[in-house]
Formats: C-alpha cells, structure tokens, sequence
C-alpha cells in the first residue's frame, strides 16, 4: 500500500472509466453495454465519451430490457468477447436474475467446462435522498448465495480500478457494486493498469482490539467512526472484504482470532447476507471454544423509506457504528453531541436524484 | 376532478382548471425544489397534462389507474389529495404514505389511484392483474394504466398485451409516448412498427393521437373507456406527447442538445395548458388560477406545517396485518 | 400434536390439494393460476380438477411469462383477491424477482400501509434424477434475505396443508417451497380447516445432545440418520424450521442452548443462506461464552450436476447427516456398510422427469 | 452432417440419413430409457425431425445453433457427436459436459452446438448476443436459435427480435410451433396475430412453412440463411410441426386427449423420415438403416463401456480459468 501514497489521486468514478478506457484499448473484445452508458452524463462519468473513443459499436444504448440484454452479454460472452453491462441501479438486477442465476452462473458448469461466460456487470446501490423503496437495495448478499457469480464491491478508487481491470480479466461472470455516494470519493490510484485480486479482504487499518468489517460506502462511514473513537482508548481493526463471492473469511477470521471482537456493518440487510455469512464462519471456527463476541448491523430490516428522518434511522452512520463499538467495552460511551462526523457526500448532496 | 363525460361539449372551464391545476403544482414544485424541502426525486409531466386529464376525463371515479413515478399528472387529474400529495413531498407523516414514498410512489386509494412504480414497465401486470379481479368479480370498474414509451422496451409489455387480449379484460394501456426514456429516443431503442400498432398484433383495438390536441385524446379516450366497459376487452392508446423539463428534477435541460430543436419548438407551440386557457375568457381564466394559487398554498402549508413521521415508523407496515 | 395420531392420513400433495379446495370453497376470492394448474396431472395432483370443481376462472393455465403472470396476481391482490400461483420450479421465480422483490414485497410499505398484497406464490424445488443445474436450486436462501416476503418450507402433509391454509389468509406475499420428493409422503391430515402459523418452528424429535436443524425433505433425510444413529447412543432433537422467513430463531437458539451442540442441515447452498442466519445467531446469543459447536451441511457450492454418482455427493444424504452428528462426539463412527437407509421416494423414481 | 446446399436438387440419400439417424437415435433411447441406464429427463423430437435438419442443412459447419432441452435433434443435425451424445445420456465422464449435463443441456463446439437450456425462452438473447459478437468481430458466421412455441409467450422474445432488428444482426429466429407447451394449446396462451406475423412487427423479414414438407423448410431456411450473410439483417422462420411423443419421456400420451384426434392423424400422415425415406430405393435406404444401427450400437458401447466422473469432477468448472 505505501506505494499508493506517492499515486496522483482520482475519483472512484475516474478510477473506473479509466480502468474501462485502458481495457478497451488493450482488448479489443471488451466493450460497454447499458442504458445511458453514451448518455450526456455517462453513467456518472463512468463511461463517459467511451462511445466518441472507441466507437458506437463498443459503448451503447440498450432498450430498456434487463433479462435480454443480459442474455446478450452472455451469447457474446460465448463469443468470445468481454461484456461489461452498466446498470444504473442493482435493483433492476431482478429483471434479469434468470440470466445471472440460471444462465451466466451455470454454463461453465453445466457444459463441463464447455463453455466460459466473462461478462461484467455493473451495479449501482445507495442512497442520495429520498430514493425510496424500489431504489435503494444492496442484494449482494443475495447474489452472493449462489455458485458460479463473483460479487465485489469496492470501497476505494484503488479498488474500484484494481476491482474492474481483474473482472474484465476474468473468465466468469463478475457483479460489481458500486455505492453512488462513492463516486466522487476521490483517493491515490496508480497510472498503470493493475489487478486488485478478486477475494482478497484488505486490512484498511491495523488495530488490536476490536475487528471492524464494513463494506463499500459503510467502510467511509466506519473510518468516520474510528475518527470518533479517538480519544476513546479503543483500536479498531478495520477490514474490507472488498469482495463477498468468493468471501476471503481467512482474512476477517485472523484478524478476530487477534481482537475476539467482530462488528460487521453491512450495506445491505443482515438476514441471510454477508454479515451473517461471517458470524456464521466464527461460529464454525471458533466453536465457543473462546469468548469471540460479535454483532452485525445494516439496513433497518424493511423496505428503504423515502423521508430524511426514517431514512437516518434506516442506514448505520458513524455515530451508530462507533456506539456499537463502544458497546464491546462496557463503561465507554459516546458524546453524541460532541461526536457528530462530517459526511460531505450526504450533506452536500441536492439532488435531483 | 373530472367526474366522466356526458357527451356534451368539453366543459373547458372545468378542463382548463384540471390542466392548469396540475402545470401550477408541478411549476410550485420545481420552485420549491431547491430549498430542499422535498428530498426525493421528483419525474414532472410538464407539458404532458393532456394526456393524464384527457384519459382521467374519460374514467370515472370509481375507475382505477396505475402510473409510473413521472405520477403528479395522473395522481391529481384522477382525483387525487393534493394536500397529502405536498405532504409526502415533504416526508411528513400525513403524506399518502406517511413519508414512505416519496414523488414516486404516490397512492390514493378513494381516488382510485392504486400507486406508481419506479420500475419501469412492471406496474403494467399489476393493472392487468386488477383488471382481471375485476372481471372475476363481475365488477364494471374499468383499469387504465399509464406508461413511458421506454416501458415498451420491456418484455413484460408485451406479456401484459397478451394476457389481457388473451381474457378480454377491462384494461386501458396508454402510452405516453413522449419519445425520450431519459436521455435516449426511441430509434436507439426500438425496431419495427409503431406501439400501437404491435398492440394491434396481439388482437387490440388501438389508436394513436400524435397531434397532442386534447379533445382528440379526449375523445380516443372516451371511445376506448365505453368500449372497454361495455364488455369489449382492452384497448390500448399511444399518445404523443413531450416533456418539457429534465427527465428528473426541476429544470430544463435542452442545452444538453439531445432533442432536435424542431420538435422542441413544435411541442412548446401545442402547449396543452395554454391552448385550453385560451380557450377561456381573461378574467374566468384568472379567477381558476387564482384559485389554484390559493389551493396549493393551503396545501404547502398543510405539508409545511405536519410532523414528520415518528421513529416508529420506520419498522411499521412493513408486513400488512 | 397428539391429536394427529387419530387422523386420518394423506400424501402431502393431497393435502395440498385439500387445503385449496377447502380454501377456495370458502373464500371466493381464492383462485389458482399457473402453467398447468389445469392439464391432466394437476401438478402432482395437488391442483387437480379445481377448474372443474369451481370453474375455468378459478383455476387457470397462463402463458409461460412469469414476470407479468406474478405482476397479474399482484394486481389480483390489490383488487382484493388472493391468488395462488403455482410453479413447477423454483428456478423459474428467477424470471419474476422483479415482481417478488421490487412490487409484491414492498408496497405494503412504500404506500405506508395503503397496500395489501396477499398472494400464495408455491414453487417446486428438489431432486428425482438427472435435473442439473437449472432445475434443481431450493434459493429459499436468497428470497428470505428480502423484508417483505414470507418464505415456508414445509416438510410434513400436516404442515403443507396448514401452511398453504394460513399462507392464503396472510395479507402478505407468501412463497411456499415444496420439495418434489415430499409430495407422495402420506402423513396424519386433520380433516377440518387448521392454519399452521408462520414463523414457528417445530421440534419434530426431542433430544438432549444434539440439535439437528433441518429444512423440507432434509428433515425425512434426518430422520433417517436419527434411525442409523439409534443404536450409538446419541440423543438428538430435530428441529424443522418450517418457515424461514420469518425465522424462528427462538426454538432454535432454546434448543441449543439445551444440548451446545447445532447441526444444520439445509436443502440448499450454505452461503449466505437459511443455515448461515441460523450459525450467525448462535454466534451472537452465546457470544462465545459457552462452549457451542455447530456446523452446517447443505447443497455442494456448486452448480447441480446430472450423473447419479455426482448427484450423490451433492445433496447431503442420511449416512452423510449421521457421520457429521458423530464427528461431534469424538470415538463414534458409523458403521457405512451396516448403515444404509431406505430412501423409496429416491431409489423408486423412474423418471421421467 | 450436411454441409451446406450448393443449389441442385437435394440429395436425398443424405438427408434421409441425416433425419433417420435422429429418430433412430432417439428411439434408441426411448427404447432403453426403462432401464434406467439414463437418469435424466428426455424430452424427444420425434416427429419433428425435418425441422432440425431442414434448418442445418442451409447452414455451414461453421456456423453456430443454440437450442432447447428438445435438443438431440439440433445437435445431431448440425453435426453433434452422437458418441459423447450417449455418454453424457448415461452419465459418463466422457458425455459432452463430462456427466455434468444430461439430456437437457448438450453442447459440441467443435460443431457449433453451443448449448441448450432448460429454461425456456432463455437462450434466445444468448443467441442473439452470439451475433452481436459475431458483428462487431466483422466475422460471418450466421447464429440459428431453435425453439418451441412456448418460448414465445416469454417477454424475451419480444426483446430479443427487437434487439436484434435494431441491430441487423446475423441471427435467425427458428419457431419450431408444435402447437403445445406441454398439455397446454397455443390458444390457451397466445392472442392475436401468428407468431411470424408479430416477427414482422420488428421488421423482421419472416416466413411460415405449415405443411411439414421437408423441401419447404430447407428452401425457406436457405434462402433466409443467404439473406443473413450477406448483412440482411436477422430473419425469422415459424414451422409449424408435431411432437409424437410425451412432452418428457420415453412415451406416446395422445391416450390422454388433449390434442385433437384429426391433427394427430395429419401429422403423423406427414411424418418426415418417412416422407424421405419413401424417395429412395429400398435397398438404399436399407443400406443407411443398417449403418445407423451400427453406428448407434457404436455409440452405445461407448457410453456403456465410459466410466463414471470421478468424485472431484463435482467440485470443478464452477469457474472458467
Ligand atoms: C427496470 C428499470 N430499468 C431502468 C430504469 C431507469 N429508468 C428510470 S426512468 C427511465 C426511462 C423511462 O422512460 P419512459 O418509460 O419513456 O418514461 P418517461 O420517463 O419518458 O416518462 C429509465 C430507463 C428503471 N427505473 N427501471
Ligand atoms: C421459464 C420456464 N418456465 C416454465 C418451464 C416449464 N416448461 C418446460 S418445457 C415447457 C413447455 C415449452 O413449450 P415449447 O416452448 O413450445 O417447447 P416444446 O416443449 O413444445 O418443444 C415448460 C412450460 C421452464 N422450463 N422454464
Ligand atoms: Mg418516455
Ligand atoms: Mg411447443
């Protein structure tokens, strides 16, 4: 990581179009499909202008049909071509779960290896304002039940560039979810084009007391918190499982193993998801053979609502996050008051969507 | 609200104040919008209020539509609250749905608006579904459901056509084709044949009014009503129509150049508030405006002035019971 | 329960059956659609003849269009009807997730409270032979992850027709799972009308060292090592969910705070599934503060494959659920040669399908 | 395996073989299906041979077919090896996806079978995605994608001739309309116009062939495959045709009355091995009878003689690398 430091600095929609634009120019089997992707606003910039670069035939437009343009990723996929679809929300993803699930997911194996499906396809989750019931899903934590889908979801421009260049490399079907609230997040990202491995957790920050897995924009939210827990006298361990298929338990499980303290702060609902998926994992590893407390938090289990106040209650914030620390270490409280942190990316925002 | 046609003459007065209602609430709003009073997103129809008032004029109020999140239009010429409307702009616990939906999940179960959807295309089953409950049950409410031109991209459109030609059920499909599905027109997305006539390929009656002139729609509207309700099956309408602002959010956006200037222009000419507000005397059409005026006022107050839902709320309703 | 005894038996699909046409007899609002529902094996029989017995309107075939058949049952519901749509598979909802998780599952509460949506939604999971890998997936783990949804998966006739009885009532979307090889197991069926409530789980077996958790036909599949286990001195209590969402963790969690011992046996993948949420609340009510082993079995993490001999390692199998009962008590094995069950709905199945 | 038409009259002798070999092959199978030595569902195109064969005989061996769960047909006649065809029927670690497959999902790249799937309706954007590629690659490969008359109730079709006429892609849309889904008519799941004619509807050039003749298909099918690779864009061919047997399974279940006895009696005066076989001498046809059975006992022996995967085989290819 030290590396990084001396890297010029991008957004993570940067990140990604650049990761994009240096795929494309490599292969010329890779190409971008999904509503808006030649748009004026190129998926926030994402793949902006890729259409004028690279021609029509490599960044365009699709009609409004999820499950079939899906289905086309996957037949040019087995075409030898590398797919990346763009969709603006991964709540449309249940327009076309048949592809993912029944499809891209299955034919490496149900050929026998006949055949490889190396599509990409980009999601994007979480909240702005108001988005409302049908707009704000994570769902990893369901598409990470099933054989056969990769599921990232990276944090950092580092990962988000790193992240895409590995699953435009990589001979299966890749989800990758990407938190709107993200994109303008801007970090250290290298010129070059590199490989962020898929499955690999990243130790944010070292710690030693408790561990902290947070994923994607909850990892911002959870660096908020250990800023809170400053004075507090408590270290945090801060891991990222950068991706959730495959799942890089070995990583979080070591770091427990150290702390004997697990909060995982989902960005999605707990139940049958990613935070359960690893308690269940300590559970197995530790046997109670040792005193390993855990918690999870995440979305407030119900639909998302659109109303500011609901919604604050709806998703962790720093402030819930470093009172659920706290609450490892009986006698240590936060000063609400005193403890509220700067979220630039939700304050500022103004809409319209 | 529009209480059905006798087959008079349009009662403009009455016509205009519908229109022009809804191009004033909508105008409030994107007034409003940037003080951040409403914090959601919000889809205007200005410019396409003909369609919305011109189909509604046709129903009845016992008769239910189903709509899309671009639903201000359709939700207040159907009769729906404007106060609880404003309110759940708001978030507030009195909105239509207490806070919960937003601009894009309007409902207003006595107005017979049975909600808006922000998944494109999917809401047209559900008012086929509705449509066949109704047949099943020997009711004689007619269902109309209101869609982009995008949702036709859709499978699911075609599914809907097929079923419901299929049953012969009381349902409106209308299309309000206003050739954009945000900033993508409609040759980047589909082949072939116009709507409605891939709806005449399912064994629907359809007809298209690409003028915009409201008493055309008016009078499709009507003879696609009384058919459907006299036991024909459904009828499908493609209107052409035009949006005026952004796709979402209040403003313009023809500066991002992506609709050619000459139908920008013709659009602006056939203007559906101002033809029918012409259609009226100075003064009668000031005094429906005045009146609107005070109507939204009472209703930003209401908004402004009730409470924003409790934290209960966020886990109530989340089953129904 | 031991009024059962008395009662009269049933296959489970009989009394499926039953409860639909006790339930459309005496609710005109009850109806019955699906590819098939209508065609001369009734869906195993368990909807046949009912557009005789109530007419054409009332049990209906559709078009193979799952996405808008759900979304027209959806809009059923809203008219105030309660449809009951059938699926010969569960892979099939795959193409209407947008109708299950997008509309039916959150309009209750986008319209706060304005919405009800009571439809059954019943889909066939499960084995016979040959299938692969699109027509084998359970995916209750993926669709109990979503708020809004109920998800049962009964595995007796006494449970299938209560289930079905009390799913029909609900003002709530309700998937009922039913596995293939469950629908000829006859059982004890009261004759009158009874709702078995969801989200109560029930101890099949009581027991004091073990307990074994187990879903649909994974519980005739335990029962079954309980047999092979009887003369090793095990002592195990079998606990079937009966429903996963809402999940009774209560029943669960009592039962192994009894034995510290929990063995999960799930009828689909493990990641981030049913058996996953079960270890990760075993994880956060002992807090490692007792000594509680668990572990979880379920489908292979992989696709289904066809052959025979790889079918058989991919579903765990009596002998495989006896064996991992054991490993938890160190010095016991099982005798494999001696310890055979029979299993005639698997070994009597001659396809086709 | 044909080998593409070079105009003349048909060879006759080859075609027979090519069709007879299916139904051979396939009455093979329904004769030891009982046995069990196949534990996986069937679902047999007997009866509906000509359609398969028609199609791939205007095809090159280059070119690429993607198909159903009904599928031995197409894999066959488009060259499919019949040996690992048996073997993956049997479950053998030698069958085309190594025992992982089954009767519902063969594949053969070698000849451009690039797979059938058991969820209907779903390979259809596959296909179409396949010829995408094909375009942007400027390569001229023409992708067929059989499927039945069911497929077309699903939304997909519709999107995907869509997509594919937006796009003039090279891929032909091949309707094998055995008139049921299962039990379940045509009439009970389709309304409005026939299937080639909503085809149309997208601009799609479309033909129908509802007499079975074997020479119709194969004109219709070459004249549709020339038009595609010379860039005309995709093409779509409705074939009316008939399923002998049970939807899945060894057996006939026309004892169950659901399809009229007067169609069933057609169809079977129209069957189209027969029809082929009665053009040629009685010793010749004798001759390819006799070389079929061989090479299908060939084949058997080969699935009998193949061993089992082997236990690690269930842990690999749920990843490419
Ligand atoms: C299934 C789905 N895919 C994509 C989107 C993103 N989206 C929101 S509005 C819209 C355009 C819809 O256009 P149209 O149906 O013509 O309605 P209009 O906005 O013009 O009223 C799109 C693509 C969505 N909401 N749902
Ligand atoms: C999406 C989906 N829904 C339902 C089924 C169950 N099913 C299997 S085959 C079949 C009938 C398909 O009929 P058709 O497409 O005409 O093909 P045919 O069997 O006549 O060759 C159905 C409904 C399925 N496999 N996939
Ligand atoms: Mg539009
Ligand atoms: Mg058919």
């Amino acid at each position: 990581m030290s590396s990084q430091a001396d890297t010029r600095e991008l957004s993570y929609a940067d990140a990604l179009l650049e990761a994009t634009r240096m795929e494309m120019a490599r292969d010329p089997s890779v190409f971008v499909m999904g509503q808006g992707v030649d748009d004026p606003k190129g998926h926030y910039g994402t793949t902006m202008n890729l259409h004028r670069e690279f021609g029509p035939g490599r960044s365009f437009d699709t009609p409004i049909a999820e499950e079939t343009m899906t289905g086309v990723a996957v037949g040019a996929a087995l075409n030898g071509m590398r797919p990346i679809h763009v969709h603006q929300r991964v709540d449309f993803l249940m327009l076309c779960m048949n592809q993912l699930v029944n499809m891209a997911a299955k034919m490496s194996y149900m050929f026998g290896g006949g055949a490889r499906v190396p599509i990409v396809v980009r999601a994007g989750i979480g909240r702005s304002w108001g988005q409302g019931a049908q707009h704000s899903q994570s769902l990893y934590g369901m598409l990470m039940h099933v054989p056969g889908l990769k599921v990232v979801v990276p944090s950092s421009p580092y990962d988000a560039k790193g992240c895409l260049i590995a699953a435009i490399r990589d001979d299966n079907p890749v989800i990758m979810i990407e938190h709107r609230m993200l994109y303008r997040l801007r970090g250290p990202v290298p010129e070059e084009a590199y490989e962020v491995p898929l499955g690999k957790a990243r130790v944010v920050r070292e710690g030693s007391d408790i561990t902290v897995v947070a994923i994607s924009h909850m990892v911002v939210e959870a660096l908020r918190a250990v800023d809170l827990l400053a004075s507090k006298g408590v270290s945090v361990e801060l891991v990222d499982p950068v991706s959730v298929a495959p799942l890089d338990t070995q990583t979080i499980l070591a770091s427990v193993a150290k702390t004997k303290r697990l909060l995982f702060v989902d960005n999605d609902w707990t139940i049958a998801g990613a935070s359960a998926e690893v308690l269940a994992a300590v559970a197995e590893t530790f046997q109670g053979r040792e005193p390993v407390q855990v918690r999870r938090m995440g979305y407030h289990p119900s639909p998302c609502p659109t109303t500011r106040p609901l919604e604050d209650l709806y998703y962790p914030s720093p402030e819930g996050i470093a009172e659920a620390v706290l609450e490892f270490f009986p006698g240590r409280a936060l000063d609400r008051e005193n403890s509220m942190a700067e979220r630039p990316e939700l304050s500022e925002f103004k809409g319209p969507f | 609200m529009p209480t059905g046609n006798d087959g008079n003459l349009p009662d403009w007065p009455r016509l205009y104040h519908a229109l022009y209602r809804i191009r004033a609430v909508e105008e409030r709003i994107a007034e409003i919008y940037p003080s951040d009073l409403i914090k959601s997103p919000i889809h205007l129809s200005i410019g396409q209020e003909a369609v919305a008032v011109g189909v509604c004029e046709a129903l009845s109020a016992r008769d239910i539509v189903f709509g899309t999140y671009r639903g201000h239009a359709m939700y207040l010429a159907k009769g729906g609250d404007l106060k609880t409307m404003m309110a759940e702009l708001y978030g507030k616990a009195t909105g239509t749905g207490r806070g919960k939906s937003g601009s894009m999940h309007l409902m207003d179960n006595a107005a017979g608006v049975m909600g808006t959807s922000a998944i494109v295309g999917s809401h047209l089953s559900n008012a086929v579904g509705f449509a066949l409950a109704e047949q099943l049950k020997g009711g004689d409410r007619v269902t109309a459901v209101f869609f982009g031109d995008g949702a036709s991209d859709q499978g699911t459109f075609h599914e809907s056509l097929n079923f419901a030609s299929l049953k012969a059920l009381p349902v409106l499909f209308v299309c309000e084709n206003n050739d954009y599905a945000i900033f993508s027109d409609s040759a980047a997305r589909m082949a072939g044949a116009r709507l409605h006539e891939k709806a005449r390929g399912y064994g629907i009656e359809s007809d298209c009014i690409d003028s915009g002139e409201f008493t055309e729609i008016l009078e499709a509207a009507e003879a696609a009503v009384a058919s459907i309700r006299t036991g024909g099956g459904p009828r499908f309408l493609e209107i052409k129509t035009w949006r005026a602002m952004e796709h979402v959010g209040p403003s313009a956006d023809d500066h991002l150049n992506y609709r050619p200037a000459e139908a920008i222009q013709t659009w602006s000419r056939r203007d559906p508030v101002q033809a029918a507000g012409s259609r009226l005397a100075p003064d009668q059409r000031a005094a429906i405006e005045a009146a609107v005026a005070e109507e939204i006022e009472a209703a930003l107050s209401f908004a402004a002035d009730s409470p924003f839902p409790a934290a209960e709320e966020l886990g109530a309703h989340v089953f129904a019971s």
